[in-house]
């Protein structure tokens, strides 16, 4: 901001030099917490990995989250933190961010705190596209809380609260962000560390609210929820990872291709010479109509079915939208570089005044 | 035939007419023209329910209260000395409030068989003729037509002229009291600055009204009301509300931060979101949540990166905020939460008014989570109060609440506005940098006040995470130690205790320091207790008045100066709160004096009950 | 439900015979305070007027609002009703309707009630496919609360609250009830009765959460907003009527269509011979990606430019999925049916006892 | 040389090991033993934080705690007679709840190098060797091996054998207790029916450790707890929790109504949720709600609909629900809202115990918005507490609160379970349908006991609209008029105050009804008082103990009942809060004694206290 304030001040006097930072430097003292086997450790080290190369100075890093398991994440990341109330981490991400630009914010939840109580701060940050990290660590569970049904389990779901199965359809969480307006919009899992890193570099170099899915298997309450993707044997039929301009190719030796034939997408064999990679989609990460259809890679036929889609990985969509925080910031600096920094005793006397003899 | 010219020590004169009529500017206007003439004074503005209800009806009334005198003014008045009816709805719904020997002053086109259907009446049953005015005198003009006739000759569109009808009763009004036109005129010249014809037709018809009262013989009487003896210096004319604003951006200035201001739009709240999304210049973010949850979370989250986070809500926006107020007294964070008070449960009575959010501002979140609490008195109080609310979250590092309400929002009074230069410091000390070799940083360890350092990212060598889980002292790592929650939550409230070390000694309003009854009270009640205790203390009752702006942690003296009286009267708008508080505190039988119609105390009723509940509990 | 409680007894006991009524009968005996010339007048006015026609008993409707002008509408209709607390109508929806699902409930809400306080409600309401009737009445301000802007707000709106004009990205409604899974999706708009009346009973016809929006004009603190959809004159050229099975056509003298080219919805004249109506897009009510990208005939280029996208008023989109209610009702059956009504005295016995003498 | 039996009238037992040794099992079984051999008892589990810390640490110790006797018991007991300790981080987490002359039984192989590092002792230091045990009585048994020497020649895998080690101790343990063995090992053919060498093994295992308490000498010492006089009849073992489902499904089914359950899960109320959801053959719908707003609004929505409409949750949760319920009030819809309690503020510490949400109960919503609360005292008591809330907020159209909490919740005492046809009638009357000319329907009509009457959607002629806006008198039309707010807030008042000629008058627990010292409590500190006053007035002093189930409105006799008494003490689980309401509404000196470690009083801890506390302010 053109006002210059005492955060400024302080910031000034504690300048250091940047420094070289290796991943052993982003964990913090607390000795981790989850349960063994957790997908959760696997995510808190690629991001240590990640940290030392995006550049940022360890202060100027914060991770905001909720509650739940996934949510106790900041505890172990040796950066500025915060272990905030159920679903309430966007909204006070919104508020350090517009309040500090500079700094680099990331925001942890799970699916219940981010698509149950969550859901509706959660949909409001993607429309605003505050500039922020978001990663959704989704074991179609509440974790914490020692497994209840979460928004994102299938239909059916037997849990601790619903016995008889559930009865509630879930949520597509990357269509639902789509339909908020999302600008970044991203699938990775816990089983996949290359991916998952090059996935979090990603999000942290778009610029507005950066919504990254990753499927995380919670092995006490819901385990194997995700091994059809995550299982190296199926992986290959069930899964394509997205690269923006190349072709939709999977299956165990890339045998298999994705084409659209108007607006529906069909699986077609590269084998037999009726078709060539030309004649494939493209995948076009700018192209949001393309990205509405792969996330409906979803709701599709059981396994085993000729059509069945698999699922995707990797960057859905990415385009580029003013963030709040920028327009927040601009407008504050417009307003005093027209108007002047505000004067207070001008103020305090107001537009008219009398005097008391 | 002369008229005589009759002083009066104080007058309420009240405005009223359809919201069309321009009821709120003509007051305001005659108020201005008051407060330049010196006389102290306080208005209450009163809008109609709904946002734009049909025309002519009792809904679609507003009105506008003035008091004004020669002598101390502290509230916009009980009923009425003059009432200005524009139409018959305006007379049905303000009739109520105009004293047994008031004046009616009434536009009759306003009473034709239109105007009296939409108001209820019945076509032809008109309240001017049918003798149910009993002892009021009624004085009946025209004033659609006088002004119509005032400007015949003006090229005004018919709408135009139509509304200039209540620069007449400025007018006449100004002739009645004795007051000059002038600065009304300039103000119409400066409004009308790019429609000059507009200007001038305003002004034509002002002096209309003037002269008609002048020449016609309808009136035997104008008043005059002396000067009041003020305290000299510069004054302005301020809203609780505005006030309000003007506090936080001072806090703001005085402790060089950024102002963060999460909010959600609620009535009577929403005009301070409006007035500091007007001062970006000053600093201000304003950000418009998406509810009041997001509206204090963001506010938490902006005070965790070093910015004077402020939220502010109403009614039920605030019990939305509980839990995440709970996270802030857990954090050790600065917050202030405003609560412009009003009409409850539940939704209400969005535009009545109340102060029975008390008790939730004590105790609505789960678990033991104190919080400070200070309450403005009067409309430019509000100012001093929000300032004081900062101050205390900054420098305790704790939330505080601030528990304004509508009656203080909307209500105005003349201002003695303060200087920058007189304005207190706030001293805000952000947890400097470390290099790596200094030992570990603490954050959760304690100055003599009990307050921990606001250490905010971006400083190096202090990385640290805060949360909601209880924290260990001085490191703040999670700790379900039994011994180490005692002792936080014994520290919690300690930190809240220890403020009544840095707030003013609690003192008597008027009347003597030890006597047989103190009257106590809180917020915006003020007015009425003060000049009902000083009527009192006129007709000879020993009786003495204090007012609580500091509610949680009370002043440390308070227990001793109540020890002083025999008898504790704690009157308030609502079904008895601080009464409960004093009761268990201080184990005096505070007797509660309670009112929970959506309106103040009228300073005759407030007398009346303060003699009736003496003489039932002795 | 099998199980016959005091709430069937009091239904038997008070059987009526099923009435003929007119629209008057819907009118309560309240007079309605909405600013003179508001758009919610003419909407009270259909839904009173459509009342008659849905075939249920006065007694078994239900108007459920939460707060806002909008929200005062259940006082004006002499049926039951709760005027509520703001946003929160879906849910107190969603358990009236859950625990007597024979009931008529239809939720009258604002484009701030529903889409910013009440925007988790919302997106869950259309997730579970509540079988209720949703008619959100878009004005883009709050107008109870005198004239702030709302999420449906386009950026840039000055309101009271951004006299600087606002800075966050709006809501699309649509898309945001898409990325939900909604199941039946339409728009229309105050100041085209028919229309409005025929979506009424579109709405009411369709198993499942209806989600209506319905464009109104808030003539006090955002007049106008959607003239270019109202206003005769642009209408035809800024509004296309969507009808099922028929092709995308519009224009003064319908001397327009919209035609895909691969992905690519496109503006065309029929005039010249080029295309003709066989070419046009064929509106399917039940193609979800036809839906999607209708949804998006939103944010598209100016008036004036040949390619811009006329908005589309009438059913997007309406799929039949099972609704939450009726699978509650089925699963608490089907319990009951297998195990047999609970046994309070088995109950209080639990699984082991002992005696003492 | 023989084994000495000694009769003792209690003892605690403390089951612990790390969260897959299968304690709580071990506990569980004892428990059932000890109950069919006729002795009063109580329990209580101790689950780790976390899900699953890891293995052999600290953070990962799962202990259950068993106190029986052949007198009354009424607490699972202070510090424990005999610990067991399966490893290292055993004994560390529990060893500060061993009587100082408490024997320790502890599993060597879980001291081995290992477990000792993992516990944080150090590798080579074992608190077995290096006496820092002190007094302690420690008997060292290799338990693991014994175990898989005991099943060398069985086809089981290691794992499975590894498991079956909790029965050793428990065998020994019957054999030190004098206890059958038949209801175990009926119970594990019942259990393993499907995997009988597994059955089979635990059976051996079982033996084992009964026949090495005989035949080793390692015991000097075994006992017996003679049968308590327990009144004769059937009992069943329960939960705070389970007792809390059964009272809801009794209610709705003495009601005849369907049970609308609309929750969120949240430590320690999510048990309540998961029981509910299997009971749908009993008419129960239970909807997991996207938030705790939701889940309110859901259960007024069924309210409104004729459901008995139930919400639950704990700490933040109920933070959340402040609005919903200010709404309930002003709908006057029955609805019961159960709040397990837990260690706040904020997210507090979700495992622990608190009782600290009285306060936030009482006053936690904006305006005046009086609800009714009642509070369970033990884990069966939650059955009646449960009943009863529902029972008043359907008989008197008002929200009530339950106010329960973990320790109650978890914990599970011998119930003499009621029968259906002995509960209670619950009298709901919907208004009835009217025809055309019947005259127009009042909704906000009231009976003798402020009571407006129930009329649900589907009835013909009673159409009407309710909402949260203040509601006119009788018509229940919206009403801004100041007298009939200040009318209607005074009702919704009296409708609550006059549920106190509805309830039991307050009663005397122990000791007499005029003395010297009273000591009044509430909720799950029953156990304690009960206990700590009756073993004061063995030692002579002149007390008595009150609990009050019914917190608002208060019993009618309460406050003469408190006149009859010098003093009065107020034991809490928190910071003071029943203390300040008893303050200032009986102005009573009432003195608090708090303990706010997340854990409840022992015994001996209260009675000195207590004595303090008189010395201190006598
Ligand atoms: C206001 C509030 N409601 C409920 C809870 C209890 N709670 C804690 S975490 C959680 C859900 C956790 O699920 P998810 O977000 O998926 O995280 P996970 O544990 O699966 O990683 C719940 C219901 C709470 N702490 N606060
Ligand atoms: C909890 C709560 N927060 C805020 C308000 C104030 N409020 C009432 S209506 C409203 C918004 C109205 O906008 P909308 O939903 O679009 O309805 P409209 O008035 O435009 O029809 C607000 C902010 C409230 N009554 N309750
Ligand atoms: S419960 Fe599931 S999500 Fe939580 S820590 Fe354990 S494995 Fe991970
Ligand atoms: S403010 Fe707007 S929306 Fe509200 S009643 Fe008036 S015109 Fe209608
Ligand atoms: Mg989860
Ligand atoms: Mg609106």
């Amino acid at each position: 901001m053109l006002i210059k304030t005492k955060i400024d001040e302080h910031i000034e006097n504690g300048k250091t030099e940047p420094k070289e930072y290796s991943s052993k430097d982003f964990s913090s003292d607390q000795d981790v917490r989850w349960c063994p086997g957790c997908g959760d450790y696997t995510i808190l080290k690629q991001v240590q990995n990640v940290m030392p190369d995006i550049g940022v100075d360890k202060k100027d890093i914060v991770f905001i989250s909720g509650i739940g398991c996934a949510a106790r994440f900041p505890y172990y990341m040796d950066t500025f933190g915060m272990h905030s109330i159920h679903g309430r981490a966007p909204a006070i991400a919104t508020g350090l961010k517009t309040s500090r630009p500079e700094l680099s914010v990331w925001i942890i939840t799970g699916d219940g705190d981010s698509l149950s109580i969550g859901a509706n701060h959660f949909v409001q940050l993607l429309r605003r596209n505050v500039n922020v990290n978001l990663l959704l660590f989704n074991n179609q569970i509440y974790g914490l809380t020692k497994g209840q049904y979460s928004p994102t389990a299938p239909e059916g779901s037997v849990s601790k609260s619903t016995p008889y199965g559930s009865i509630d359809h879930p949520f597509n969480p990357l269509s639902l962000s789509l339909g908020a307006d999302g600008t970044f919009i991203a699938r990775t899992m816990d089983r996949d560390p290359k991916h998952l890193q090059s996935m979090l570099k990603r999000a942290n170099d778009h610029q507005g609210t950066s919504m990254l899915e990753i499927y995380q298997n919670c092995i006490v309450f819901n385990d194997g929820a995700f091994e059809l993707f995550t299982d190296k044997k199926s992986r290959p039929r069930e899964a394509i990872y997205l690269n923006d301009g190349e072709p939709l190719i999977f299956g165990n030796d890339n045998e298999k291709g994705i084409r659209l034939d108007g607006l529906q997408p069909k699986v077609v064999s590269l084998g037999d010479g009726k078709f060539s990679k030309d004649n494939l989609w493209i995948h076009d990460e700018k192209d949001k109509t393309k990205a509405y259809l792969l996330s409906r890679f979803f709701d599709q036929p059981e396994p085993g079915d000729e059509n069945r889609m698999p699922r995707p990985f990797g960057v859905l969509f990415a385009v580029n939208r003013p963030c709040y925080d920028e327009g927040v910031l601009a407008q504050v600096n417009e307003v005093i570089e027209r108007k002047g920094q505000g004067n207070l005793d001008e103020l305090l006397r107001g537009p008219e005044t009398w005097t008391v003899k | 035939m002369g008229v005589n010219d009759i002083v009066r020590e104080k007058v309420t004169i009240r405005f009223a007419g359809d919201s069309g009529d321009g009821m709120q500017l003509t007051g305001s206007l005659f108020t201005n023209t008051t407060a330049l003439e010196g006389n102290d004074l306080r208005t209450l503005p009163e809008f109609p329910a709904e946002i734009r209800a049909p025309a002519g009806t009792v809904p679609g009334v507003s009105s506008f209260q003035l008091n004004f005198g020669s002598t101390e003014i502290m509230t916009p008045g009980d009923n009425c000395d003059v009432l200005v009816a524009m139409n018959a709805a305006a007379l049905k719904a303000n009739l109520s409030q105009l004293k047994k020997d008031g004046i009616i002053i009434a536009n009759t086109s306003g009473f034709d068989p239109r105007n009296l259907g939409l108001a209820k009446y019945g076509k032809d049953n008109n309240p001017l003729e049918d003798g149910s005015l009993g002892a009021h005198q009624v004085i009946e003009i025209d004033i659609t037509k006088l002004t119509q006739e005032s400007l015949k000759d003006s090229a005004l569109s018919h709408k135009d002229i139509e509304r200039t009808k209540n620069m007449f009763v400025l007018g006449l009004l100004y002739w009645m009291y004795n007051r000059p036109l002038d600065s009304t005129i300039s103000f119409l010249e400066k409004k009308f600055g790019k429609k000059p014809d507009i200007a001038e037709a305003n002004i034509k018809v002002l002096k209309e009204g003037y002269n008609f009262g002048e020449t016609t013989e309808v009136f035997t009487d104008k008043y005059t009301v002396k000067k009041a003896d003020i305290s000299p210096g510069e004054y302005r004319s301020v809203t609780g509300n505005d006030a309000t604003v003007l506090g936080l951006v001072a806090a703001a200035n005085q402790s060089n931060l950024p102002l963060f201001f999460g909010s959600y739009p609620i009535t009577p709240a929403s005009d301070v979101l409006h007035g500091l999304s007007r001062l970006k210049n000053h600093g201000v973010y304003t950000f418009q949540a998406e509810d009041e949850i997001a509206a204090v979370s963001s506010a938490i989250g902006a005070a965790f990166g070093g910015s004077l986070g402020v939220t502010s809500s109403s009614g039920p926006g605030v019990a939305l905020k509980g839990e995440a107020i709970g996270l802030a007294t857990m954090l050790e964070l600065p917050l202030v939460i405003l609560n412009i008070q009003r009409a409850g449960p539940s939704t209400g009575m969005p535009t009545k008014n109340e102060q029975a959010d008390l008790m939730q501002a004590m105790y609505g979140r789960n678990g033991e989570s104190p919080v400070a609490i200070v309450a403005p008195s009067t409309p430019s109080d509000c100012f001093d109060a929000a300032f004081e609310a900062c101050r205390i979250a900054l420098e305790h590092m704790v939330p505080v609440f601030f528990l304004s309400d509508g009656y203080l929002a909307n209500g105005t009074e003349p201002w003695k506005f303060p200087k920058q230069k007189d304005l207190k410091k706030i001293t805000v000390k952000f947890e400097p940098s470390r290099n790596g070799d200094a030992d570990k940083f603490m954050p959760y360890a304690r100055d003599e006040r009990f307050v921990r350092s606001w250490a905010i990212p971006g400083t190096a060598g202090i990385e640290h995470r805060v949360g909601g889980l209880e924290k260990e002292e001085n490191t703040g790592d999670v700790s379900y130690d039994p011994e180490n929650h005692q002792k936080m939550t014994l520290l919690r409230q300690a930190k809240v205790d220890a403020i009544a070390d840095f707030i003013p000694p609690q003192k008597i309003d008027s009347g003597n320091a030890k006597g047989k009854v103190l009257v106590l009270g809180w917020g915006s009640t003020y007015g009425s207790i003060r000049t009902a205790v000083r009527e009192l203390m006129g007709e000879g009752m020993d009786i003495s008045h204090a007012h609580i702006k500091y509610l949680n942690p009370l002043p440390k003296n308070l227990g001793e100066l109540i020890s002083n009286f025999d008898k504790v009267l704690v009157p308030e708008i609502n079904n008895g709160q601080l009464v409960k508080i004093i009761r268990d505190k201080y184990f005096v039988p505070a007797a509660g004096i309670n009112k929970i119609t959506g309106r103040p105390f009228f300073i005759d009723e407030l007398k009346q009950r303060i003699k009736d509940t003496l003489s039932s509990n002795s």
